[in-house]
């Protein structure tokens, strides 16, 4: 019952700061609502017991990619030096009424559909083993094009952003 | 117990703030964090999926380790992008970024 | 040597390749070579056809054909098939090219570009006689573009002047409208019999392989194609505009050989078109041509257009004889028509070039004198055209006239009012050019007459003027080895002997004398007034047959207005609706252009978000609905 | 299994790319077209690699990539566009960067990418791949990183392909749900094996994906990204975008709606067709309004990405003889395009090097100053447009044929009176070769030696699948039926 409860209350907040982040005035609120964002969905993962995929998230989103987003606010000087111009473009109104319809759509999607498997089951819990298993048995070909991944990234944001002479 | 469909429809609300984000934001920072917002709800659409339905092979929580490790090369990459539109045009939004058109 | 007819396509073939490559750098910029080559195929078809006359009527057609592509089930033959219809046509190709050829080096001289127009010819008859031979649609297809191309080419071979260029895209534009429809229903025909062998789907139809409805759209997609080939009602407006080209070269596309193609596709499909009861459209279509362009013929004063737009005429006279199921009819008016119509275009040709280029009729006049022998090949044209007894052109409009006979005399009287028309104008025509006194002085004193290199064509083509509407008789065929008459030869299956109707040739006559000596009547020795008498008491309609019907008009407008407009309407909705959803209102108000433009500025990314969001929405939503 | 020998030209590729790389950072000061010619090397190492496994009995990688002649088709394709990209790019990059190892490096990247791609048979497998390629795309076009427009190309890029990722994914998970896994087998399956018809999750699923893969492929409404990128792209790259990029897509969209989707086939196949159409209609109108060279070919390649739709919604109509000949004649269309592609941006490209004017007006004259080159512009254009002689006619031809069924008929007419539409915008093109003076101060001129031979090259291809596509058209048919085998026969639904 208590978990119920506190679910209902973390998904209240993810909503909340994940609207947050699209409606915040300044790009540092924005920023800062996605960490929260972040770290919410991380504890939902935590509501299904799947501590291994909780880690990842706290680890690599709210550590790595909250970090790199602030970087870049910081070299953009955006929101810190405070310009005062609108963040929203003049398309939000129509892009409300397409997020709106695509909500709808997908919610509607989630509620009607009947999933296979035993609805009333809880979700089980699954160990790092065994995801350790399943990933490096069945899944060794995307980890390898994963690292092929990194490396063009790598790469490509050196290429991309290194100060040259000429600059 | 928390059922399922809870988790989908959060997922399916977070997603859809994550297009509006896109659709309506005009800071390019901005909409790269709404796309990770977008793929921050596909990932607990897969590990949802996986924690109810297929726990032996755990497929979508591998789904979700690669989606997020996929969306931190791809913010790194925009980013080094976006700083680059700045230093070029000392602006990062995005609607100005249109020199090209028709 | 019939199996082998491909070669026939093959020498003016290669001839191209070496001229395109090699042409600038040749003696003589390589005309002797075209020259040679047209000869050569000249020759070569009298090879074929002594061997296919040989083969007697039980080995037709003689086919010939190789495996061009093929996996599993799917094959795709490219071949030849040689039957009295080809050899019809080859017979009209080889020898109004080999005249045209000879011509050209005469009217071509010293002219921009002299290698590349012969070369171009040279394509040109390639892909004609590959077109006649082709043994399947598709190869057929392909020649049918080809000889677009190298029409196209040619009508655009002076691209300084403007007009030219413009009348070549017209000619592309508009044919290739028509080319669309025969693509898609040869496609429709592979779609319903697996082949493309045109013997094979006149087979499968024959059995009823394909359904009523959809075996008449194919149909009509098909006779599309023949519409835009041949000019007729209403893709006609090409063919008059098609006249910016050099003389020989209208001689040889525009009268003998390209604009017939039509009419060999229908004739060659006609067992389909009948099962598809689809002959009466082909009726009506060249009934109103024949008579729509009659009417405007008379009010062209230039002498190639008047030609041009008899030959549409004409185009629609084949067309009623085969709509009229008188396959043999229709083949036999293009069989006589090349010749006398090449011989009018390339008399054209001659006044053209004796006068200095002029060939406004109101600056000619009195040319007799100056040019005998143009002008008696000409009269002698004119005639074969107007219907004289016993010129080529009397026997084949009475075959027409024979074959609407069983249409009705509705029908029969149009055709009748057709036909005089043809003779009034042609009349007109030769009148106004060579007789009476010369309108302009100056221009009369410079002309002379041409050199034999372009004197002699003509009197050959004069020469089978007169003759060629003699094929028609048993006796006469027989005794040039042919299974009798033409009609026996085209259609061995279907033999009629031909007979003379003499109340017909009493008709056909009259129809002669009215057309000829009204037209003479009214224009005999340069005097406008009666004529002027005509389009003054009646102003409205004569400007009316004079801009055509407003045919060019209309579709000018149509171009500008619905295609670009279409086109900028949906460009429109792409950057503006789509691209600036939502772009601040009130600066589209202001309605200042430089100020909206900078509003308009898109390129942005939310609003391509927005288009692929839109799109997803779109789709799903349409698709649960759908399901639903 | 885990057999690493089936994947050794990939290895080899990458390998190249990682030589490459390191080659710069050794000796920076080496001169940069020696480094596109060693990237043709290793592209041509890697062509050669990929031979033996012609014909070769289907290898399968842990279950997630597959080595048949489908893939081995694609390892060929990638190998030479890699090949010709890096020939066309030497001078081009020589003389506008200091830097080229990770450009070189990136395109034997990408183009492993794309094997993978054509290769995966499983969901996961499938977009890593997607985004390996993609991620090197977002690079290449943003290479001259100085540029304002390469720059601004790049951002929209992958801004956008971000966007789109994120609904691929969301359709994927979705399709996850419905089925329990990701491989296409797994799917096929578990999707035919439901009962009580079709359920909300799987259309929308299907159409998130569709949306992804359409992007990927640059279908309208999901085109909006190509025209800017191709412009803002350096030339080669676009070049490559506008064959590799989609040549993957369609590899992909090919083993997915093959292998997994096609058993419900009447979800996404109206869908599909009506992609296809307005996908057709809106690249060649919008073509007709252009006035750069590089946005004129993005959107006639829209055009011809309609065409290619028409078969994907023909695998849906069809029955399995004609998803197999549909699906042989797309691989066909994709070979005719990519080599006219490349012959129209190789003569560019040695154009642009004379004169660094991308806009049609600039090819004013070409064919006075020089008329080889004019030559193969004219006849690639006529291959786009589908003239008979040149590879497009051809190939069109035989994919309209394959793809005319019961339900498609109004679709291929759509198609053939869109091809006599782009016929118009070429025929503009052409005109300012033939029918205008050339600018002021420009005289004849020569291309090097290399793009000239390579144009000359690829010219002929033109001409041969054109005259006799019977070659390409066996290697084409074995990688369909190669594709079929996999697809367990029994699972596709007549309608």
């Amino acid at each position: 019952m208590t978990t119920e409860v506190l679910w209902w209350i973390f998904a209240v907040a993810i909503v909340a700061v994940s609207a947050g982040v699209v409606f915040a005035r300044t790009v540092i609120h924005s920023a800062i609502f996605l960490i929260l964002s972040l770290a919410g969905v991380g504890a939902m993962y935590l509501f299904l017991t799947i501590e291994f995929i909780a880690l990842v998230q706290f680890l690599i989103y709210g550590g790595a990619v909250t970090v790199l987003i602030l970087l870049a606010l910081m070299l953009t000087r955006m929101g810190i030096a405070g310009r005062p111009e609108p963040t929203t473009g003049v398309q939000a109104p129509f892009g409300a009424l397409v997020a709106a319809g695509l909500m709808a759509t997908l919610i509607g999607v989630a509620v009607s559909t009947a999933w296979p498997g035993d609805l009333g089951q809880n979700a089980v819990a699954v160990s790092i083993e065994n995801i350790g298993e399943q990933m490096f048995q069945n899944f060794g070909a995307p980890f390898m094009i994963t690292a092929a991944l990194l490396l063009v990234a790598f790469i490509g944001a050196i290429v991309i952003a290194r100060q040259e002479d000429e600059d | 117990m928390v059922p399922m469909e809870n988790y989908l429809v959060l997922s399916g609300i977070i997603f859809s703030l994550g297009v509006y984000g896109v659709l309506a934001r005009r800071n390019a920072v901005l909409v790269l964090m709404s796309v990770e917002l977008m793929l921050n709800a596909v990932s607990l659409n897969f590990v949802a999926f996986s924690a109810y339905l297929d726990p032996d092979k755990a497929t979508g929580i591998i789904f979700a380790v690669f989606v997020i490790a996929v969306a931190a090369a791809e913010v790194g990459l925009a980013l080094a992008i976006v700083i680059r539109l700045f230093r070029n045009r000392s602006t990062a939004n995005v609607d100005e970024a249109a020199t090209m058109r028709w | 040597m019939a199996e082998h007819a491909w070669i026939l396509a093959a020498v003016p073939g290669i001839a191209f390749i070496v001229m395109a490559a090699l042409g600038r750098n040749l003696p003589r910029q390589g005309d002797w070579l075209a020259v040679l080559c047209a000869t050569s195929i000249f020759g070569l078809f009298f090879a074929v056809l002594a061997n296919f006359l040989n083969l007697g009527g039980g080995a037709w057609p003689v086919l010939n054909s190789i495996e061009w592509t093929a996996i599993g089930d799917f094959k795709l033959n490219m071949g030849i098939a040689v039957d009295p219809i080809t050899i019809v046509m080859l017979a009209v190709i080889t020898t109004v090219a080999l005249m045209v050829n000879i011509f050209s080096v005469g009217y071509m001289k010293g002219e921009p570009r002299y290698w590349w127009y012969f070369a171009v010819l040279q394509l040109f008859v390639a892909s004609m006689l590959m077109l006649v031979l082709a043994d399947n649609l598709l190869l057929l297809y392909v020649a049918w573009e080809l000889v677009g191309l190298s029409s196209f080419l040619l009508i655009g071979h002076y691209w300084e002047r403007r007009s030219a260029v413009e009348a070549a895209k017209k000619a592309f534009i508009t044919t290739r409208v028509g080319d669309v429809g025969l693509l898609i229903g040869i496609i429709l025909f592979w779609e319903a019999t697996g082949t493309f062998n045109i013997l094979d789907i006149i087979h499968y139809v024959e059995e009823g392989a394909i359904g009523d409805t959809r075996l008449f759209v194919t149909m009509m997609f098909i006779l599309l194609g023949a519409m835009g080939k041949s000019a007729q009602l209403p893709f006609h407006v090409w063919l008059p505009d098609a006249m910016e080209g050099p003389t020989p070269v209208s001689a040889l596309i525009h009268a003998a050989t390209m604009v017939v193609a039509g009419v060999y596709l229908v004739a060659r499909l006609l067992p389909v078109f009948e099962a598809a009861g689809a002959l009466d459209v082909v009726l009506v279509i060249g009934l109103l041509t024949a008579l729509f362009s009659g009417v405007v013929a008379f009010a062209q004063t230039d002498i190639k257009k008047v030609l041009a737009y008899s030959t549409v005429s004409q185009l629609g006279f084949m067309f009623v004889a085969l709509g009229a199921g008188y396959a043999s009819a229709g083949m036999f008016h293009l069989f006589t028509h090349a010749f006398f119509k090449a011989l009018l275009f390339l008399g054209a040709g001659s006044v053209i070039i004796g006068t200095h280029h002029h060939q406004e009729m109101g600056q000619l006049g009195g040319l007799w004198r100056k040019m005998p022998i143009t002008a008696g090949t000409f009269l002698i044209g004119s005639l074969a055209l107007a219907g004289l007894f016993p010129l080529a052109g009397f026997w084949s409009k009475d075959e027409i006239l024979h074959a609407v006979e069983g249409q009705g005399t509705f029908f029969f009287f149009l055709i009748s009012i057709a036909a005089i028309m043809t003779a009034f104008y042609t009349a007109r025509l030769f009148v106004r050019t060579f007789l009476g006194k010369p309108q302009d002085e100056e221009i009369a004193s410079h002309t002379r007459e041409t050199g034999p290199v372009m004197t002699l064509p003509l009197v050959f083509l004069a020469f089978m003027s007169i003759v060629a509407g003699f094929f028609i008789f048993h006796d006469f065929g027989s005794a040039f080895g042919f299974p009798g008459g033409f009609s026996e030869f085209v259609f061995l299956h279907y033999p009629h002997a031909f007979h003379v109707d003499w109340g017909l040739v009493g008709l056909s006559t009259a129809l002669f004398v009215i057309g000829t000596f009204g037209g003479a009547w009214f224009y005999w020795n340069g005097r406008l007034d009666r004529s002027t008498v005509m389009a003054e008491w009646q102003p409205k309609v004569y400007e009316m047959v004079q801009r055509k019907f407003y045919f060019d008009d209309l579709y000018q407008f149509l171009i500008d207005r619905v295609v670009l407009g279409f086109s900028y309407l949906v460009s429109w909705f792409d950057r503006f609706a789509v691209n600036d959803t939502g772009v601040d209102g009130s600066a589209t108000m202001t309605g200042y252009a430089g100020f909206l433009l900078k509003h308009l500025q898109t390129g942005r990314v939310p609003n391509y978000a927005m288009a692929i969001a839109a799109g997803v929405v779109a789709l799903t939503l349409i698709s649960l609905a759908v399901g639903s | 299994m885990r057999d690493f020998t089936l994947f050794i030209p990939e290895f080899i590729a990458i390998s190249g790319a990682i030589a490459i790389l390191a080659a710069e950072l050794i000796w920076p000061k080496i001169r940069k077209d020696y480094l596109a010619y060693a990237t043709a090397a290793g592209a041509l190492g890697w062509l050669i690699a990929a031979i033996p496994y012609i014909g070769d009995t289907a290898g399968d990688f842990e279950g997630v990539l597959l080595t048949d002649d489908f893939t081995t088709y694609f390892r060929i394709l990638a190998a030479g566009i890699v090949m010709a990209i890096a020939l066309i790019s030497a001078h081009y990059m020589r003389d506008r960067t200091s830097t080229a190892g990770e450009y070189y490096g990136l395109l034997l990247v990408a183009g492993t990418g794309m094997v993978l791609m054509a290769a995966s048979r499983e969901l996961l497998t499938a977009y890593m791949s997607l985004e390996l390629l993609s991620f090197s795309l977002y690079i290449l076009v943003g290479y001259f990183k100085r540029d304002r427009l390469s720059n601004e190309a790049s951002l929209k890029y992958i801004l956008l392909g971000a966007f789109s990722s994120a609904m691929l994914l969301y359709g994927i998970s979705l399709i996850y749900g419905v089925t329990g896994t990701t491989s296409y087998e797994g799917i096929a399956e578990a999707l035919a094996a439901r009962e009580g018809g079709t359920d909300a999750a799987t259309v929308v699923g299907i159409m998130l994906i569709v949306a992804g893969v359409g992007f990927k492929v640059s279908a309208a409404p999901f085109h909006m990204w190509a025209p800017d990128a191709y412009q803002g792209a350096p030339l080669p790259i676009t070049a490559f975008l506008s064959t590799a990029s989609k040549a993957a897509g369609f590899a992909l969209i090919l083993r997915l709606f093959t292998g997994a989707l096609v058993v419900d086939a009447v979800e996404w196949r109206a869908v599909i067709a009506a992609l296809a159409a307005i996908t057709m209609t809106a690249g060649n109108l919008l073509a007709i309004q252009q006035t750069n060279l590089k946005r004129l070919v993005a959107y006639s390649s829209i055009g011809q990405v309609g065409y290619m739709l028409v078969a994907i919604a023909a695998i849906g109509y069809g029955d399995a003889a004609t998803a197999e000949s549909a699906s042989s004649a797309l691989l066909l269309h994709i070979v005719g395009y990519t080599v006219s592609t490349l012959a129209l941006f190789t003569a560019l490209t040695a154009h642009y090097n004379r004169t660094g004017d991308d806009s049609i007006a600039g090819l004013r004259g070409l064919a006075e100053t020089q008329p080889f080159l004019a030559l193969v512009i004219t006849a690639s254009l006529f291959s786009f447009a589908g003239l008979p002689f040149f590879a497009g006619f051809a190939t069109k031809l035989l994919l309209f044929q394959a793809s005319t069924t019961e339900g498609l008929l109004w679709l291929v007419g759509l198609a053939a009176a869109n091809s006599f539409v782009s016929l118009y915008y070429y025929l503009m093109v052409m005109r300012q070769m033939y029918l205008f003076d050339p600018p002021e101060g420009q005289t004849r001129f020569r291309p090097s030696p290399l793009l000239g031979a390579l144009a000359g090259l690829l010219l002929l291809g033109v001409l041969f699948i054109g005259v006799y596509p019977q070659p390409a058209f066996e290697a084409t048919d074995r990688a369909a039926s190669a594709l079929f085998e996999v697809s367990a026969s029994g699972l596709i639904r007549l309608p």
